[in-house]
């Protein structure tokens, strides 16, 4: 399935890119996710402990399954206010 | 009313907003850049966000404050951007009835901003230093 | 900075006098004329001050403040005659390094300026009855 | 010695105007202006237990001894904000 990945702040300098489509084995979770990713991009494992993820615009648990056209974003700890 | 802007926030159109005539009191929070930084001079910050979840993030929190103190208004500006020392990163307006109501809904809506709401700050030290609020890594 | 006015609160006024760029937060009081107390429809109330000294108490409480929570800005303006319902009767604006402060500096400014400060409101309601705040003696 | 007093808020309209002078014997108190003032105006009393005294716009216990020239305040619960 075909996965739709954003990237902001810290997490987007390391990955070199805004978005980027992941092909994954159908039952992949948000955690794999990530795990693929970090084989490109070892400096985003540094990471991992703070990243939150977002599934489709919402907070959602590492464990989620995903979905084909998901769209899902790495949270590093947020900033704003 | 939750909104993300690119110029400098209007702090009178968000009290305006929150305005109602069974409120009795209206608290405002306006987060500013600050010169400073764990000791280090700050030139600007620069906020960006993942503006579709931010906007859906910022809803949620305001409906909870809304209940929870039975909020009359709600405003949320957050500008994105650079935002010089002095400037308003942030306005949060809220009405109640009662002062103790406006008082905790306003803290718990800046607490939960910070926390929660998909906003990145990126602060430019008069040291010529650019690094991601908290990465504690110089990007430039 | 503090004021007894007769007319319409500038707030952005207040806002923008305790702007500093050693300042991370803003916090805002606004105390607003509700339409309802205890049940009961308001039509406007009626501010009066024993003024010399009311500005000496504002002085003091704001003094306080200002060391407690190192404030880095104050500003308390308080109007006085008849203020209608949405209407400002008192601005409070505070600036401070972080939020913490700023919350907790405004909320001691306005809970002491209610105990304190020689201010005394008439409540006009809509069925006629006016009287002194507190007071249970209807005057008219 | 003669004292000024200024009245307020509910107490003014008690007493029916905005400010008195009072001959008062020397050593008098704050207490004894409130006392005075009761003996024309009973409806004072009934505030007795609420009001606080000023003294040359500053609060002052009951028991401040005046002297002339001061000027007192009765100070009904205050309503401001």
């Amino acid at each position: 399935m075909k996965i739709q990945v954003c990237f902001f702040s810290v997490v987007r300098d390391i990955v070199g890119t805004d978005a980027r489509q992941l092909s994954l084995p159908d039952g992949s979770t948000a955690a794999v996710v990530l795990e693929t990713l970090g084989a490109d991009h070892p400096r985003l494992l540094e990471w991992k402990h703070s990243i939150r993820f977002a599934v489709n615009q919402t907070y959602a648990p590492a464990e989620t399954v995903l979905n084909e056209g998901d769209e899902v974003a790495l949270i590093p700890p947020t900033s704003g206010g | 009313m939750v909104e993300l802007v690119r110029t400098e926030i209007d702090i009178l159109s968000a009290v305006s907003k929150v305005g109602d005539p069974s409120a009795g009191a209206i608290d405002v929070f306006i987060g500013t850049t600050r010169n400073t930084h764990k000791g280090r001079g700050v030139e600007l910050l620069e906020y960006e966000s993942y503006e579709s979840m931010a906007l859906k993030v910022m809803e949620k929190i305001v409906d909870e404050a809304r209940r929870t103190w039975n909020l009359k208004g709600v405003a949320v500006v957050h500008r994105l951007g650079k935002v010089r020392v002095g400037e308003a990163s942030v306005v949060i307006a809220v009405s109640a009835m009662h002062r103790a109501e406006a008082f905790e809904g306003c803290r718990f809506l800046i607490d939960q901003l910070k926390k929660e709401v998909p906003i990145w700050k990126k602060e430019y030290f008069t040291d010529g230093h650019v690094e991601w609020s908290g990465s504690d890594v110089a990007i430039g």
